[in-house]
């Protein structure tokens, strides 16, 4: 569409020379004659995809390592039917098909990432879809969405399996004192304090993707050395995280350490994958700052007085609801504005 | 030396290796010229001589019209051969007069006596100004005179040379600054002794350390004047940014630098003034860079106005195989051109031959709402939603959002990983905009 | 005077056309909350139906004694009454259905329907229509009420009206008897319902436009085709 | 402790919308645009506030005494419509600016099942007067929160492509559900 | 003032009308209304006490509590009504005792709110029946993943050990409140 209006505006000056002028160009013309600017970075939609993957290889790593190399197949399924639901959808809606683009692919990547080990791939197969149908497509697809795709497909399996989805497996090379458990669950329901050394390598029960804090870290930080992610986001959520964990650990020193609450659960793998998704996240430098702490806020009060063990999910996908409001209340002001606005 | 800035902005690949080393050269006289008559902003100049009339270098050949207009002068010794629209580098054809060199005539020299510059008053030097036919060699291309002579009530207390040349690629002010630094402060002086200003400034890129480095010396001696590094960061050239390096000072919306007590010139506008005070001369030359890797030799040039870029080319090689794109200008502001007859103007300060490599043509998909546009806005504009308002036809809530503040710099577009065509889309609803407000006023 | 419209259409317009549920997106609340399973559905549409038909046809009757100012006063009045008689007999002796559906057999006094028709419908035709519009309303409440009801129930307990239908193999969605799964349920049966519309219009006026070409009229004015009810 | 509990149940984890199911249509209707989203919110914390505290005076007072609990329905619905028409007077009388931010949003919810809900669940739960008002506020926050998130939401999604079946109320009640599913992370709190 | 009298009028009639009717059908449905309640708990009293055939409530004890007699008339235990919050909101439970106090003869869940299929397995006999004469010194322990080893301890549901627990705190809480009135009582 662009390609035309362009292409027309083109139309429109050629015209204007034939009546106006008799000139023809004498030599060769250059049809490139899109306007400025004419450089470009050179990052393309796909591209980042692509990177993100990248990034995510070496949990991919520590997931097969840890919980055995099937694993493989619920990634290979939950991709599959990622894209195969992107695809089918946008050939529903006659609109251009764009699975290359690396998206879905992703959503799909990160939603595996976010299950337990030997989930059922039935299951999966169903996350998959509901994250792309119901998390990306319904919304208008790339860009439109307001919730992270592969949490609403994780949400949605949790509310629909509780009992599968919070079913762990005991990793390799588990040295007698690790239990399937996973560190939260473990703390949340017999009191057992697992060792950050532990978490650190990653045999310890959990999702796929979440168990090793190194793998994690390494992936972010590449994400967030080549510009991807921005690094307002985890840096928030971990301030956030220390501020909070820190005054609920100061009043009640039988909670778990800020420093725990890090390295448990999927806190890291959030906030360096999921809370980062530029789609879901906010806009503005100020909101970035704004959605990482509301993230953590939620985050500690659900581990602490909630139900259930775990809440990172949850309080990414809350803040996201909050992302169009944060967005509007942290505009900008305009170059110039605030100094007028003062002078008056 | 810590350099000042600006928040936000981007850091494109510079280019600028390509021509930096290499020292003005003149390109031979064409054999014929195309003058525009609007070669500047504002109302286009008025035509004194017609067809078959003989002229001379630089002999007056249109008259400003109004207050904001610049005249024209001819820029070689030949004979008028037509008036009538001809194709210009802006994509318009606009009313010209095209001159067939004689080549038995010399080359003018000198058309207007020389003044002292220590000896000028502000009135000599403005009308002087007028009279040389400068505009702003900056690339808007505004009468200088007429930023000469601020209206009454405002206060102007600072002048500054903008010696950023932030734009990739592009060197001609840097050899302005290394090779004539004596009469680029010359200029300086003459403009604000024309504003009666008594601070001067010399904003400098610090990727230009050679510059700094001698105007800085030069600088020392004279009073009021200093050089400010500033962070190599595009667009630090722009006006409001550059003010607001200098100056701390922000020039809101719908207002001038004046507006904040700042008159800015371009490097090469003050080398215009001195050649035009103390040199006599008037403005029929523009100084300029051909560079790309499209081309095969790269050059800074001194050439006659009307010169069509063809020459220019041709005198510089001619393009290579992979040439995709021909921009008058710099590669985030210039303008795409498709004729090449399309003369150099006063205020050209670049050609460039992009090739496919360097233009990198990727594929768009819908916004991912990364948010890089709006960190990189140096306005605090949010360019994603300026586009998808205009995509959307909402042009009161585009103008709500302030599309109308945007300077079309093309930072949000070169930052976009989505390569959303964002300054066309703000381009074309800052036009239905604009349209708009122009209707609410007639009713 | 504007055209009387058949007794039976007055019954049949809300089964679809007027659907609370679908198209006036009325009386959500109950909607969505007792659909965990068809019974409730059908005990809830059966109790708003009840209400409905009785309210509506005491406004009608009485509609020309009541002075403007307290008409909306008096009709809520009159639906209380019905209200509360539905719920102390339900609580008198349908103790499990009346634990079920909460405090929603109460809420039928507010919900939007019933004052809706009261106020479009009752409040100005006589009680025959009165009654019949009530009931159409009334059916189609049930019918969004029992399919989505339905719905969830085989997909969220595997089972409808109480009976398995999934077999064991099938691992129930809990999401689906859960509150976020009414919302999803709702909205995706809405949205695929207003798609089956859309599709089926597009149909029709195509081959309404093909009839026209074949008999050599060329114009299709808007009249025409909201006639064909396009 | 006991209030701050029925405070936080009320408005996050038994949220009134999202997973009471009442006041739908207003969460639907009135959900469009953030301003008058925050209006309807305020207006309704504050009408429910007030049905809290005239409704447990009513059946505390006179329906228990006399023995015509039978009559709660109707009485409820009746004391509320005139407390809100009468509000809605008084606000009209003293200020200009506030009846415009909220009174135009009072009728509305004169006959709206999220307060008569309020009312009918604070004395089946059998809650004493300040548990009641606080339940009140509560439940008027959670409803203000549901409605100004959801408001946010819909004028982003003006921007986007959803297709056009899902557009309006089927959208809405999708975002509402994944809304339902991000609040169950608050479940287990009380 | 006619208007405004027309309008009184009308209100008043409507009114008139609406209670009178409304009156009638209560009438008729109050006493089944209360005889449904009543039913409800006396069933639950016998539920977890199946040879019980009278029962007295013990007042001013602070807690919902009957002692249960048999044929015989001889007491056989005691039914107490507690609760507490589970995993989505309160649960209550009818606890039978023994006379003693040092074992439960069963339990009844009256109300809770559990999510279904998950947390209403505490509904369901493999998790209820744990409770048939189980022995509650010092207390009721909740055993997670392993068969119960000791007479005091309950196995938890997979994937509801919140509803699991809060049932067994429940009953914990409530032995040692009604033993504190015992004791107390026994004092005095
Ligand atoms: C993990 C991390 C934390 C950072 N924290 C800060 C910070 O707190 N403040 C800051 O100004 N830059 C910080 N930076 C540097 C920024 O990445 C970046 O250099 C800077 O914001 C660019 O600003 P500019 O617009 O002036 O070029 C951080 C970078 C990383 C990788
Ligand atoms: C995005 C942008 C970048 C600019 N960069 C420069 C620059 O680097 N150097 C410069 O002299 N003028 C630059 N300009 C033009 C200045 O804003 C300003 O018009 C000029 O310096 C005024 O001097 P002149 O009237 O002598 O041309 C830029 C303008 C824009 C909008
Ligand atoms: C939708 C949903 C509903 C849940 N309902 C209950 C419940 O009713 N009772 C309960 O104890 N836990 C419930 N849970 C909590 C989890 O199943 C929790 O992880 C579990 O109680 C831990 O038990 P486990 O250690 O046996 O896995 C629910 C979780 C979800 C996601
Ligand atoms: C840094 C980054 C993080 C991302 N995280 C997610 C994610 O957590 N879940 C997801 O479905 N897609 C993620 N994506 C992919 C993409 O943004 C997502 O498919 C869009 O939300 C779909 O509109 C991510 C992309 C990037 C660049
Ligand atoms: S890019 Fe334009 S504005 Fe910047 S220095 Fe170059 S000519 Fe000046
Ligand atoms: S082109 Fe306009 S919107 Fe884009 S960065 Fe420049 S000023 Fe901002
Ligand atoms: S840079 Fe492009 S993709 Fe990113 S927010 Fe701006 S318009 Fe959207
Ligand atoms: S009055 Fe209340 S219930 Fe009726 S439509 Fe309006 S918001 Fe819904
Ligand atoms: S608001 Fe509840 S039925 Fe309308």
């Amino acid at each position: 569409m662009i390609v035309n209006l362009w292409q027309a505006q083109v139309e429109v000056k050629r015209k204007n020379m034939e009546t106006t002028t008799t000139i023809e160009p004498k030599q060769k013309v250059y049809f490139d004659l899109t306007t400025s600017p004419h450089l470009h970075s050179r990052w393309t939609t796909s591209k980042v995809m692509w990177f993100v993957v990248a990034a995510l290889v070496p949990s991919i790593a520590a997931a097969l390592t840890f919980f055995g190399w099937t694993q493989i197949f619920i990634i290979i399924v939950a991709v599959a039917f990622s894209v195969g639901t992107e695809i089918s959808i946008q050939t529903i809606r006659k609109k251009q098909i764009t699975w290359f683009d690396g998206s879905a692919a992703l959503t799909g990547l990160l939603l595996a990432l976010t299950l337990p080990p030997n989930f059922s791939l039935s299951a999966t197969a169903i996350g998959a879809i509901v994250a792309i149908g119901l998390g990306k497509q319904i919304f208008g697809g790339l860009g439109y969405n307001i919730f992270n795709p592969a949490l609403v497909g994780r949400a949605f399996l949790q509310a629909a399996f509780p009992v599968q989805i919070t079913t762990w497996t005991k990793p390799n090379f588990a040295v007698d004192s690790v239990t399937s458990a996973t560190p939260l669950a473990a703390l949340k329901f017999d009191k057992i304090f697992t060792d950050t050394a532990s978490m650190t390598i990653g045999n310890i029960g959990g999702s796929l993707g979440e168990t090793s804090a190194i793998a994690v870290l390494i992936g972010g930080i590449f994400l967030i050395a080549v510009g991807i992610v921005n690094w307002r986001i985890p840096l928030s959520m971990i301030i956030g995280m220390l501020v909070f964990g820190g005054i609920f650990w100061l009043i009640d020193p039988q909670n778990p350490t800020p420093v725990f609450h890090i390295f448990a659960g999927s806190f890291l793998f959030g906030a360096m994958f999921m809370a980062t998704d530029w789609v879901t996240s906010p806009i503005t430098n100020k909101g970035m700052w704004i959605f990482g702490f509301g993230i953590s806020l939620v985050l500690i009060v659900i581990r602490i007085y909630g139900g259930l063990p775990e809440g990172v999910m949850y309080s990414i996908l809350f803040m996201n609801g909050f992302v169009p409001l944060v967005n509007r209340y942290t505009k900008p002001t305009i170059f110039g504005v605030a100094k007028e606005a003062v002078k008056k | 030396m810590s350099s000042k800035t600006f928040k936000s902005g981007i850091h494109p690949k510079e280019y600028k290796e390509l021509t930096e080393h290499l020292s003005f050269e003149t390109i031979p006289l064409p054999d014929e010229i195309t003058l525009p008559l609007s070669q500047h902003l504002g109302k286009e100049a008025k035509a004194l001589v017609k067809k078959g009339d003989e002229v001379q270098p630089g002999q007056m050949i249109a008259q400003a019209e109004g207050f904001v207009s610049a005249p024209i002068h001819s820029s070689v010794a030949g004979k008028v051969m037509s008036l009538g629209k001809e194709q210009t580098s802006s994509g318009f054809p606009k009313d010209s007069i095209v001159i067939k060199t004689n080549e038995t005539v010399e080359s003018q020299k000198f058309l207007f006596t020389p003044l002292n510059p220590n000896a000028v008053t502000a009135e000599e030097i403005r009308e002087r100004v007028a009279l040389a036919g400068i505009v702003g060699q900056g690339g808007a291309a505004f009468p200088t005179a007429v930023k000469l002579t601020p209206p009454k009530d405002k206060t102007i207390d600072v002048v500054i040379l903008n010696g950023c040349e932030c734009e990739p690629y592009l060197t001609r002010d840097y050899r302005f600054m290394i090779e004539r630094p004596d009469d680029l402060i010359s200029g300086l002086k003459l403009i604000m002794k024309a504003l009666d200003v008594k601070r001067g400034v010399i904003g400098i890129e610090d990727n230009k350390p050679e510059a700094i480095k001698i105007l800085s010396g030069k600088a020392k001696y004279e009073e009021g004047i200093e050089v400010v590094s500033l962070k190599t960061k595009y667009p630090q050239g722009a006006e409001k940014m550059l003010i607001k390096a200098v100056t701390g000072r922000e020039v809101p919306p719908g207002k001038l630098p004046l507006d904040v007590g700042a008159v800015i010139q371009n490097i090469g506008t003050a080398i215009a003034i001195h050649d035009a005070i103390v040199n006599g001369e008037v403005l029929i030359t523009a100084a300029l860079t051909v560079s790309g890797k499209g081309i095969k030799n790269p050059k800074n040039l001194i050439v006659p106005v009307g010169t069509p870029i063809q020459n220019v080319i041709d005198y510089c090689g001619g393009v290579t195989e992979d040439a995709m794109k021909i921009v008058v200008g710099g590669p985030m502001m210039g303008f795409a051109q498709f004729d090449l007859q399309a003369p150099v103007m006063k205020a050209t300060s670049g050609i460039l031959v992009l090739t496919k490599d360097e233009v990198a043509k990727n594929p768009e998909t819908p916004c991912l709402r990364c948010g890089q546009c709006i960190e990189a806005c140096p306005l605090n504009l949010m360019p994603t939603k300026l586009a998808r308002y205009t995509q959307l036809n909402r042009f009161e809530h585009a103008e709500e959002a302030g599309i109308t503040v945007c300077m079309e710099c093309g930072t949000c577009a070169y930052t976009c990983p989505a390569n959303i065509p964002l300054v066309q889309w703000i381009r074309l609803g800052k036009q239905k905009v604009l349209q708009m407000q122009k209707e609410r006023v007639v009713k | 005077m504007k055209k009387q419209v058949p007794l039976l259409r007055e019954f049949t317009k809300g089964l679809w056309e007027i659907n609370p549920t679908f198209k006036q997106i009325l009386g959500m609340c109950p909607t969505l909350a007792v659909t965990v399973s068809a019974i409730n559905g059908i005990a809830m549409a059966l109790a708003t139906t009840f209400v409905l038909v009785f309210s509506s046809l005491m406004i009608s009757l009485v509609r020309k004694l009541i002075p403007n100012q307290v008409r909306i006063a008096s009709y809520i009045v009159i639906i209380a009454t019905f209200v509360t008689i539905v719920d102390l007999v339900m609580k008198a002796q349908f103790v499990e259905l009346s634990k079920a559906l909460g405090p929603f057999i109460p809420l039928i006094v507010v919900n939007c329907i019933i004052l809706g028709r009261a106020e479009a419908f009752a409040s100005k035709n006589g009680p025959l229509r009165s009654v019949l519009d009530a009931l159409g309303n009334g059916a189609g409440f049930f019918i969004s009420l029992f399919v989505l009801g339905s719905i969830r129930e085989i997909i969220g307990s595997r089972t409808i009206l109480g009976y398995q239908v999934l077999p064991n193999g099938f691992e129930p969605w809990l999401i689906m008897i859960l509150p976020a799964g009414a919302f999803l349920a709702l909205g995706l049966l809405m949205g695929f319902a207003n798609l089956y519309i859309e599709r089926k219009k597009n149909l029709v006026r195509e081959s309404l436009i093909a009839q026209y070409k074949r008999v050599g009229r060329e114009e299709i004015t808007d009249e025409v085709l909201k006639e064909a009810g396009v | 402790m006991e209030l701050l509990i029925i405070f936080i149940s009320a408005a996050l984890v038994n949220n009134f919308v999202l997973s009471y199911f009442l006041g739908i249509c207003p969460f639907i209707g009135v959900s469009n645009k953030t301003s008058s989203a925050i209006s309807m919110g305020m207006a309704t914390t504050f009408v429910m506030a007030l049905t809290a505290v005239v409704s447990w005076l009513l059946f505390n007072l006179i329906l228990v005494p006399f023995k015509l609990e039978f009559l709660q329905i109707p009485s409820f619905i009746l004391v509320i419509a005139a407390l809100v028409q009468f509000v809605e007077m008084v606000i009209k009388k003293v200020s200009q600016p506030l009846y415009r931010a909220l009174g135009i949003f009072l009728p509305l919810i004169t006959t709206n099942c999220a307060i008569l809900g309020l009312a009918l669940l604070a004395s089946m739960r059998g809650y004493d007067f300040l548990e009641s008002v606080v339940f009140g506020v509560g439940a008027g926050a959670g409803f203000t929160l549901a409605l100004v998130i959801m408001a946010g939401i819909r004028e982003e999604l003006d921007l986007a492509d959803v297709p056009k079946p899902f557009q309006g109320a089927p959208i809405t009640l999708i975002v509402a559900g994944i809304l339902a599913l991000a609040f169950m992370g608050f479940a287990g709190m009380i | 003032m006619k208007q405004i009298s027309l309008i009184v009028a009308t209100l008043t009639i409507i009114g008139i009308i609406a209670g009178g009717s409304l009156s009638l059908v209560n009438n008729w449905a109050a006493p089944k209304i209360a005889l449904n309640l009543k039913a409800e708990t006396e069933r639950a009293i016998f539920l977890v006490h199946p040879d019980g055939k009278r029962y007295e409530e013990i007042k001013n004890a602070g807690l919902e509590v009957y002692k249960v007699f048999n044929e015989k008339d001889s007491s056989v235990g005691y039914s107490l009504v507690y609760d507490g919050n589970g995993f989505q909101g309160n649960i209550k439970l009818m606890i039978g005792l023994t006379n003693d106090l040092n074992r439960t003869t069963s339990i009844e869940i009256l109300e809770q709110s559990e999510t279904p299929g998950l947390g209403t397995k505490i509904l369901e006999a493999p998790y209820k029946d744990q409770f048939n004469g189980l022995e509650v010194n010092p207390s009721i322990i909740l055993v997670k993943g392993a068969e119960p080893s000791n007479p005091n301890e309950v196995q938890s549901i997979t994937g509801a050990t919140i509803s699991s627990k809060a049932v067994v705190a429940i009953v914990n809480e409530g032995i040692t409140k009604l033993k504190d009135i015992e004791n107390k009582g026994a004092s005095e």
